[in-house]
Order: structure tokens, then C-alpha cells, then sequence
């Protein structure tokens, strides 16, 4: 193992003094460690909050401040946080307008946050979880832990951040958050593991002429193993799988304000279809560099225009990783006139800036 | 026969070695199915379980316990943080101010924990997890209880079945967790939690043995 | 090897594809190879045109835009284009405010952008180079081709761009751009080599337990071989070499406009020190994800403060990258007010966006 | 012996057909000490002459010459091609409307050319460069012919020049292009460019003696 790291129990800490020390505009606090907005909590603002294993840069913590987070909570390397931390975050950042917290459906993420949530609500303060899980590589939420929540976060974090901006409350900002991850598929695949730090050594082998397909952002193998292709057959696999969704239903866990418990909700997406737009995301699981992504990038057009949709937004680059690993993944998020107006709104944080 | 607090303690402190001790097992189990985490996970829990014990070991066992449920919530994190946290939690909670425990107490401790577990992370047995561990487990104490065996009897009983539930679950395609998105590939591989549950409860009848 | 490519001959050109389809902002000309602002020329304003060998991405195609480059020209991976696209790109950019190329010191971008510099020069477009020599990892110019081109390269783009949306003429922002040069130094490494898709195999190999100092930004091998260590003593060995560097002379070619000819010039920089204050670049050079650059920059930071510097501004990412190489550079550029100014006024390219 | 426009079109084509076939060879000498490109760049570049010669193989040599230059400078890219395409432009230029060579008219040829390698890329002998190989060659070459030794014999001693200059460039510390930023550990590599330069003018000899 090769990394520019220290310690390997540090790795997590030392990054996030250098985030502390290059971002001012944050306030990084280590031990819970947690990462939000030096002028919050904002007056008036529902705090947006996320969090993850950390590994994933520059999601989360490259998401906060002004038109996106509120707070980002960064656990171990690719271990979802402990409620602690969720928990302290939401104090420091929550103005009395409520937290949100935007959850990727891992079984970590999932339970960390709802006993988050808990802890939250027993202090007074307003909070829902909203989960992400737009990964159409898993196929069914019945035999499995569901789809997991992958690039689609990094749009809901955009979108959802500026409407908490623009001053909507916590209802109408987690209702948005829900209408993003119904509007979102994503897909990914890699050329290459990566390596945990404390682990050493690389999480699987893989052939010099093999690729994973349908890997989620851990550096865990992923729905198949296949022999190494040209990036058009790469990208027309991945998109189509993305394309011909249809419809994924499952039932999420929410928190009830006014009960003070969580209730089942049963949520299904539609199939996307000629003439929709979207915001495009093609982004390089940490290794591989942003040239390959516009090859992908190409097809991805080339297909979607095949299909009379338009491409209405993009990003192209590293936003949402998996350490090292070489690879790309695909995201897809339908879009209509309010999307696009949160995903244009100004925002200012290390991963992302505009009009601003 | 009753178990004393410092047999509890003393469990939680071999737990925290054997966690150490096959940090890198588990986290290569997890490697497999999972995102190769698990034993780091668990060392780093139940290390800081440890450091704990010295400030608490003198409070009550339902107090002990649920410090550590505590801890272990607020430093593994990932599935199995809330998880054990919830386990440990729940035991303490249900033997809240006791000094000793009975055999029934200990069933209470291990069941309680267990449905802990089952409420937050709604898994069966079968769908490939510490589940499968933990139930046939407590079942064969419980069942050793009931037809008169003691403690000891009961509780290697409980560890027989940890042990086979935690083999029995390497045929298994995984239904929750990480592992669950692997689909058939998950088939071959023995689960790391069901492999730590078995681990911790190994070590709880070394602790009753002493 | 394994890349997101489709047949190795075609990967500028498909990148390239989707660079156009991706930003319609930009015009793409395939053969001769250019990229430039849809709105060129610009009236009344000098257009600062750079390139390169490809395979630095988002350098140089991803630097073309509002406030920075008016045309960029890339080469095949890591091999200098050719004076055409020079050419080609200075006539189609050219508002009549004259051309300024930015070029790297190697040979081969020395010798084309020379010529086409000569071209442009006899089609009667005003024109000049400059170059980018900020290596210190090359330590004198006497045996040596001259210190590289490498870091400094994304800062000058920056800031001779916003000085040419600002409405400065050629000869200020030539001077401008010596000037940026003189306050520039780089030092880069390798955790691992990277493989051009034409040669199919990596450059070089590095051992699970080496690393290469001192390298600049096309796969080869660079001062030394050391075993490696820890992301600190990475960071020190590379701002010592930085920091104590003790004023660099060298003769450049620049153009005569007068004489239509080419005249030496001696230029030496002069050492940093106390009190100074810095715009600091942490990048990757391609494969090293931006987590592990906080580590550097942390490290970078309190080695600064040691030494009573102030980073003023910074950027923390894969700016000027080697394909997938992982590894990184360290690049200060000491700052006056009129550079932070241009620092910070707007720009919207696909590499680097902000005020708009 | 006059050399005809026939010869050098084969010699043209002949130097295309050996960058092919040297196109890995020349790019593993540039691994060593450079980027690793080198083959890969003269070989697009002489494919694309290939490419072109039909359309041209009738003007007369100086233009033949000077078109292959252009495209070389157009097509190769990197050091080379300015070298190399300035190399067949000003031996192009010195040879205007020609339509056959005397044998000064081919050293004037090899020498001009050279010339323009130096004036643009200001290496001297011992800088580990292309012209260590063309050096010496020409100087051969010259000498042979100042000697009273035929066109062939002088060819041969030329080519025998560049493979000796070549070869001279193995214990050469780099002072130009960029294997020179490799300090010592430029030392015991033999120089792409240099090998380059000798195949083209082994390519001549052939066409020469064809
Ligand atoms: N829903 C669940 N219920 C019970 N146990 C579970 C559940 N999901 C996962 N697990 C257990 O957690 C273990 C993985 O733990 P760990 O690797 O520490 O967390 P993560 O999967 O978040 O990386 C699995 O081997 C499995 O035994
Ligand atoms: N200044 C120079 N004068 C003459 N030849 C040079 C000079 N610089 C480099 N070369 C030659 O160019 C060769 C490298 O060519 P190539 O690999 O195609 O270009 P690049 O170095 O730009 O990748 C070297 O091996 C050397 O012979
Ligand atoms: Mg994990
Ligand atoms: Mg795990
Ligand atoms: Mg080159
Ligand atoms: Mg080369």
C-alpha cells in the first residue's frame, strides 16, 4: 500500500485538519469528528446534514457551505459514522428551522442516522431522514438491503442545500429530497480495488483483464465480474441499465414528527422516458482520471439523444469515490423546472462552486 | 451457580482481546462479501471498551452493560456498531442495578440483546448475518435451561450453536447488510458477524468457566 | 492495461468529442486538434492561448473559458502539438489585441509553439511567448534543457486570463506572465508511473516500497528513487526544495515584434521569503485522490506558517495531472495585491469556475 | 553517379517502413530516458508521409523534401518533429527545383538539414541527442567524399558514423531534451532520437544502393 498518509489510525483526522486549515469558511471539529459551516447555524435555514464512511471525497465534506450543507459527518474510511457525531453536528448547525439528514442506504448509514434522528428529536430539535438509494445494480429491495445510495447524493445535497438556502422548511425540503431520489439512477464499475488503509492491502484482485460492473463506492466487488472492454461498451452497458429501469419500489423507514417513532413508507419511481431532461452526472470513482470521463461522457450523450432526452445539467469529474479506485459511475437525475432552478442557485463549497 | 460482576468484566476484557486477536480475520472475511472493515470495526469498539472498563467496572452489571452498548455505538460505527451497541444497550437495560446474575438473568441478557439487534436491523435467520449466529445459540441455552442443565452446560450449548450458525451461514446467499448486494456471490463465504457473535459469546463462556 | 478508452489511436479525438458535446460554451476543431471560447475572438481582447501534450487534464482544454485561456491546444498524450493547431487556434481567436502563448519549457512545446509563433507573426498577428519554468526538481539550466514547465503553468493561465478579460494588452500581459513565472516554483512525485495508452504499458516500475521524487508531469521517472514514507516527510523533502531554492537564472527565447525575430533573454527569480505571501497549489497527478491532498496540505501549511509565510490562496485537486499516475505536486507562487486581484476575479471554464 | 528523385521517394518510404517496424523499439529507448513516446511520434509522422507521397512523387526533389518536412512539423509533435521536419525543410529549401543529385548536392542535403537541427534545437555533440548520430555521419560522409571515395562509399562510412554516434551515446550524461532532467540516471541508455537518425540514414544507404 502507497498512499500519502501518516499513520494509518490517522488518516481520517489528520485530512480533516487539513481541511480545517485550507477551508476557514468550515469549522471541522475532530473527536466526534464533524465538519459544517462556520456562520451556522444560518437564521431562519433548515440545516441540511450528511455523512458516510469517509473515502468518498469530496463528498460530503467538500459539500458544505453556502447552497449545500450544513454539516457533514465523516466516519472511519468506508464506515458509516456513529449517531455521536450526527448528533452533535445537528446541535451545532440547527437554527431552530430543523435538520435534515440525507442518508445513503447502507445498513450503517441507515441505523447510525436513525439513532441520530432519536437523539435529536429527545433535544427538541426538528429533524428528518431522507434515504438515497438510486443504485440500480441491485436489483431488488426485497432479498437484499436495498439499493444503495450512491451518485445521486451529491445532486440532492446541491438541490436540496439550496432550497434549504432560498429559506423552504423542513417538510418541503425533504419532500424535495425524496422527489430527487426518485429522479435519480445511478450505476458504476470498476477497473481497479482500492485499499483501505488499515486494512493494507487491496479489498480484491482483479485481473489485468477484468472489470467489476455494478460495484457500489466501498471497494467492494460488485454484481459481476467481466472481461475488460472499450469504454462505448462500458458506458452502453451501465446506461442501459439506467435507461430501461422500471420503476423500483421499496418501503423506507421516516421519522414522525408527532408520534416521536419511525413509520414505513413505500415509495416507487417511474420509468424515464422520451422527451424527459436531466441532470447528468459521469464521475470517476477516484483513480481514473477526468480525460476517460469525457469519452464516457461522449456516449452517454450519444445514447440519450438516440433516445430524445436531453441533457439539461452535467458534472464530469471525482465528486463521489471510492479512495483510489479506477473507474467511473453514472447518474442520471430527472429533471424539471424547480431541480434545475436549485441545481443553477449559487454555491460555494470546496467540491463545488458557482455563481458565487 | 450465580455470575459475578467481575466474570462480566472479565468477559467484555477477552472479548477485547479476541477482537484484536482476529482483527484481521474478520476484516478478511469482510473482504469477501462485505467492504473489508469488519474487524477493524470491532477492534476499534471494543479497544475503547476496554480503556472504559477501568471507570466503570465498580457501577452495576446493567450499568457496565450498557456503557459498553454505548461506547460501541459511538465508536464502530458501520452495521455492526449499532448493532452490538443496541445488544449490549438492551442487556444492560433489562439488568438494570444488578450486582449478580442468575442463569435466567444471563438468558435475559443474551435474549434481550439479541431481539435488540432483530428490531433495528429487522434480520432472520437465514439472510446471512450475526442473526444466524445469535439465534440457534440462545436457543440451545435457553433449551439446556429447561431441561435442567446448568449454567455451564447451558451455555456451551449456546456456543455450539453460535459456532454451527456461524458455519451454517457459508452456504447462504445474504439477504441483508453489504453482503446482500452481492446477490449468489455472497454463496461460499462465512458471514463476519455471524463470526464475531460467535466469537464474543466464546469468550463469555471462558469468562464463565474461570 | 485497463482505461476507459475506446481503440488507443483514437482516445485525443474521442476526449476531445465529448469535451464538445459537454461544453457548448467551447468550439472544438478536430484535425488540427483545438479548443477555443465559443465567443472568440473577444473583441478587444488579447487571447492567451496555451497547450500541450494531452494526458494533464483538465490542463489545458479544461482552462478555456471566460477569465483564463481563449484556446488551448493539445498534443497526442504527453507529446507537444504541432505549430498547425497553433496556428489555426491564434487566427481563431485572435480580436486583432494580439495572441500571447503560454508555453512550457520542453523542448518540444519550445520548438512548435516557436514556430507557430512565426507563422502567426508573418500572417501579421501580434504575438509573443512565455515561458513556464518552475521545476525545481531540475536544478540548473546549464546541463539541463531548463527546469519544466509544471504548476505554475495553472496559475498563470489564471491570472494572465483575468488580466486579458480586464482589457490588458499584449505586452502587459506578457509581462504579467514572466512575472507569475519568476514567483513560481513546483516540485512534483510519483507513488506510481502511469501508461500512455499508444505505449500500453507503464512508463516505468516502482516497487511496492519506492516512490519517485522530483519527477515532472509525463510519466517519467524523476531526480531519484527513495523508499517511501510517510505523507510529512513527503511534503518536507518537497517544500524544502522549494522554499530554499536560491534564485534560478535562465535565457529564454522571446519574440521580437520589431525585428521578427527571436532574442535571449536572461531572467533569474528571486528566493522566498519571510513575511511573503503565497497562492499554494495541492495537487494529484491524476490517480491520488484529493483526500490524501489535505494530508500534504496540512503538512504544507504548518511548514509555511514555520517559516512566517501566509498562504493567501489556495486550490486542492487534480489540476495538472500525468493520466492515472498517482502522486503529487506541490506549487507556491508568490503573490502581490495585482495577483491576488486577477486570483480572484471571476472565471467559468470547466476545470475552475467561480464569481459567476 | 547521380542520385535520382526515384531514390529518394523509396528512401521516403523505405525510413516509414523502418519507424514501423522500430515504432516499439524507439518508444522502449524513450521509456528508459524519456516519456516514451518517441517511436510512437516519428512513426506517425512517417506513416502520414507515406501517405502523401503519391501526391508529390512527381515535383521535383526540393519540394519532396521541403513537403516532408511539413509534415513531419504537423504531424509528429514533440521535440522530434520540429527537428526532424526543420531537417527536411532547409534540405528541401537548399535543393530547390531539383531533379537529380550530384553527390555534393547529397551532402548538402545531409549537412543543411543538420544545420537546421541545430539552429532550432541548439544541441552540440555529447549532448545525447539526435546529433550525436548526425555528426559524426556527416562528417564521414564529407570525408570520404573530400577523399575521392564514391557516393556509395561515402554513404556507407556516413551510416557507419551514426551507428558509432549512436552507440556513443549509451555512456552519455543527457545535457538536452528531456532526458536531461534525469541528471546521472540518463547515463547508459542509448538515445531514441539518435537511433531514429541512424535508421533514416541507413534507409538512405539502402535506397542508395538500390
Ligand atoms: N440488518 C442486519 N441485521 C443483523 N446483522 C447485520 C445486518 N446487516 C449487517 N449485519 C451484520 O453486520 C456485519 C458487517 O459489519 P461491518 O462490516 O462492521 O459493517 P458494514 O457492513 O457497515 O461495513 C455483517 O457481517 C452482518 O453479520
Ligand atoms: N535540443 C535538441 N536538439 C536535438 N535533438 C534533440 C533535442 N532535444 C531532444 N532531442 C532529440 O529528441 C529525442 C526525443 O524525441 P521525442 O521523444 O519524439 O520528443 P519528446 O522528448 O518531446 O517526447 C531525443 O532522444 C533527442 O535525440
Ligand atoms: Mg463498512
Ligand atoms: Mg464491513
Ligand atoms: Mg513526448
Ligand atoms: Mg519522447
Amino acid at each position: 500500500m502507497k498512499k500519502l498518509i501518516n499513520a494509518v489510525d490517522d488518516v481520517v483526522k489528520e485530512q480533516l485538519e487539513g481541511v480545517a486549515v485550507a477551508h476557514p469558511e468550515l469549522t471541522v471539529k475532530i473527536g466526534p469528528h464533524y465538519v459544517y459551516r462556520a456562520d451556522a447555524p444560518v437564521a431562519g435555514k433548515v440545516a441540511v446534514v450528511s455523512g458516510g464512511g469517509s473515502g468518498h471525497e469530496p463528498m460530503h465534506g467538500g459539500f458544505v457551505g453556502m447552497g449545500m450543507l450544513a454539516g457533514a459527518c465523516p466516519g472511519e474510511v468506508f464506515t458509516s459514522p456513529t449517531p455521536d457525531q450526527m448528533y452533535e453536528c445537528a446541535k451545532a448547525v440547527d437554527s431552530g428551522a430543523g435538520v435534515l439528514f440525507l442518508v445513503k442506504n447502507y445498513t450503517g448509514d441507515v441505523l447510525n442516522f436513525e439513532t441520530a434522528a432519536e437523539l435529536a428529536h429527545a433535544d427538541g430539535i426538528k429533524v428528518q431522514n431522507i434515504l438515497v438509494d438510486d443504485d440500480v445494480a441491485v436489483k431488488d429491495s426485497l432479498y437484499t438491503a436495498g439499493r444503495r445510495g450512491v451518485g445521486t447524493t451529491v445532486i440532492m445535497e446541491k438541490i436540496v442545500g439550496a432550497a434549504a438556502e432560498a429559506g423552504k422548511d423542513l417538510d418541503a425540503c425533504a419532500d424535495l429530497a425524496r422527489k430527487v431520489n426518485l429522479m435519480g439512477r445511478s450505476m458504476g464499475m470498476a477497473l481497479t480495488s482500492c485499499t483501505v488503509p488499515a486494512a493494507g492491502k487491496p479489498t480484491f484482485d482483479l485481473g489485468e483483464n477484468e472489470m467489476e460492473i455494478g460495484i457500489g463506492i466501498h471497494g467492494e466487488p460488485g454484481q459481476k465480474r467481466m472481461a475488460m472492454t472499450t469504454a462505448d461498451e462500458i458506458t452502453e452497458m451501465m446506461m442501459n441499465e439506467i435507461l430501461d429501469d422500471k420503476g423500483y419500489s421499496r418501503t423506507v423507514r421516516e421519522w414522525d414528527r408527532e408520534a416521536g417513532d419511525w413509520v414505513d413508507k413505500h415509495l416507487t419511481d417511474e420509468p424515464y422516458s422520451e422527451g424527459d431532461q436531466f441532470i447528468v452526472m459521469v464521475n470517476s470513482m477516484g483513480g481514473t482520471p477526468v480525460s476517460e470521463l469525457y469519452a464516457v461522457y461522449r456516449k452517454v450523450d450519444e445514447m440519450m439523444k438516440a433516445r430524445g432526452m436531453t441533457i439539461a445539467r452535467k458534472l464530469i469529474g471525482p465528486y463521489i469515490t471510492s479512495l483510489e479506485m479506477a473507474g467511473c459511475s453514472i447518474t442520471l437525475v430527472k429533471a424539471d423546472d424547480e431541480l434545475l432552478g436549485y441545481w443553477d442557485a449559487p454555491v460555494n463549497t470546496p467540491g463545488l462552486r458557482w455563481g458565487v | 451457580m450465580s455470575v459475578s460482576k467481575e466474570q462480566i468484566v472479565s468477559w467484555l476484557k477477552a472479548t477485547a482481546d479476541v477482537m484484536s486477536e482476529n482483527k484481521t480475520y474478520l476484516t478478511e472475511l469482510d473482504s469477501a462479501i462485505g467492504d473489508a472493515d469488519h474487524g477493524i470495526n470491532m477492534n476499534r469498539g471494543f479497544s475503547k471498551v476496554l480503556e472504559k472498563l477501568p471507570t466503570i467496572e465498580d457501577s452495576d452489571i446493567g450499568n457496565i452493560l450498557k456503557t459498553t452498548g454505548m461506547t460501541l455505538i459511538s465508536t464502530v460505527g458501520g452495521a455492526s456498531g449499532p448493532l452490538y451497541g443496541t445488544f449490549f444497550m438492551r442487556a444492560g437495560m433489562a439488568l438494570a442495578s444488578k450486582e449478580t446474575l442468575s442463569n435466567d438473568d444471563v438468558y435475559t441478557m443474551l435474549n434481550t440483546g439479541m431481539e435488540g439487534v432483530i428490531s433495528r436491523g429487522r434480520a432472520s435467520v437465514g439472510d446471512k448475518t450475526m442473526i444466524d449466529a445469535m439465534m440457534p445459540a440462545m436457543a440451545a441455552f435457553k433449551n439446556t435451561l429447561d431441561n435442567g442443565g446448568d449454567l455451564l452446560a447451558a451455555m456451551k450449548a449456546c456456543v455450539q450453536g453460535a459456532e454451527q450458525g456461524m458455519k451454517d451461514t457459508i452456504p447462504l446467499q445474504a439477504k441483508k447488510g453489504r453482503a446482500s448486494y452481492l446477490g449468489e456471490r455472497s454463496i461460499g463465504h462465512q458471514d463476519p458477524g455471524a463470526t464475531s457473535s460467535f466469537l464474543m459469546l466464546n469468550m463469555l463462556l471462558q469468562a464463565l468457566e474461570a
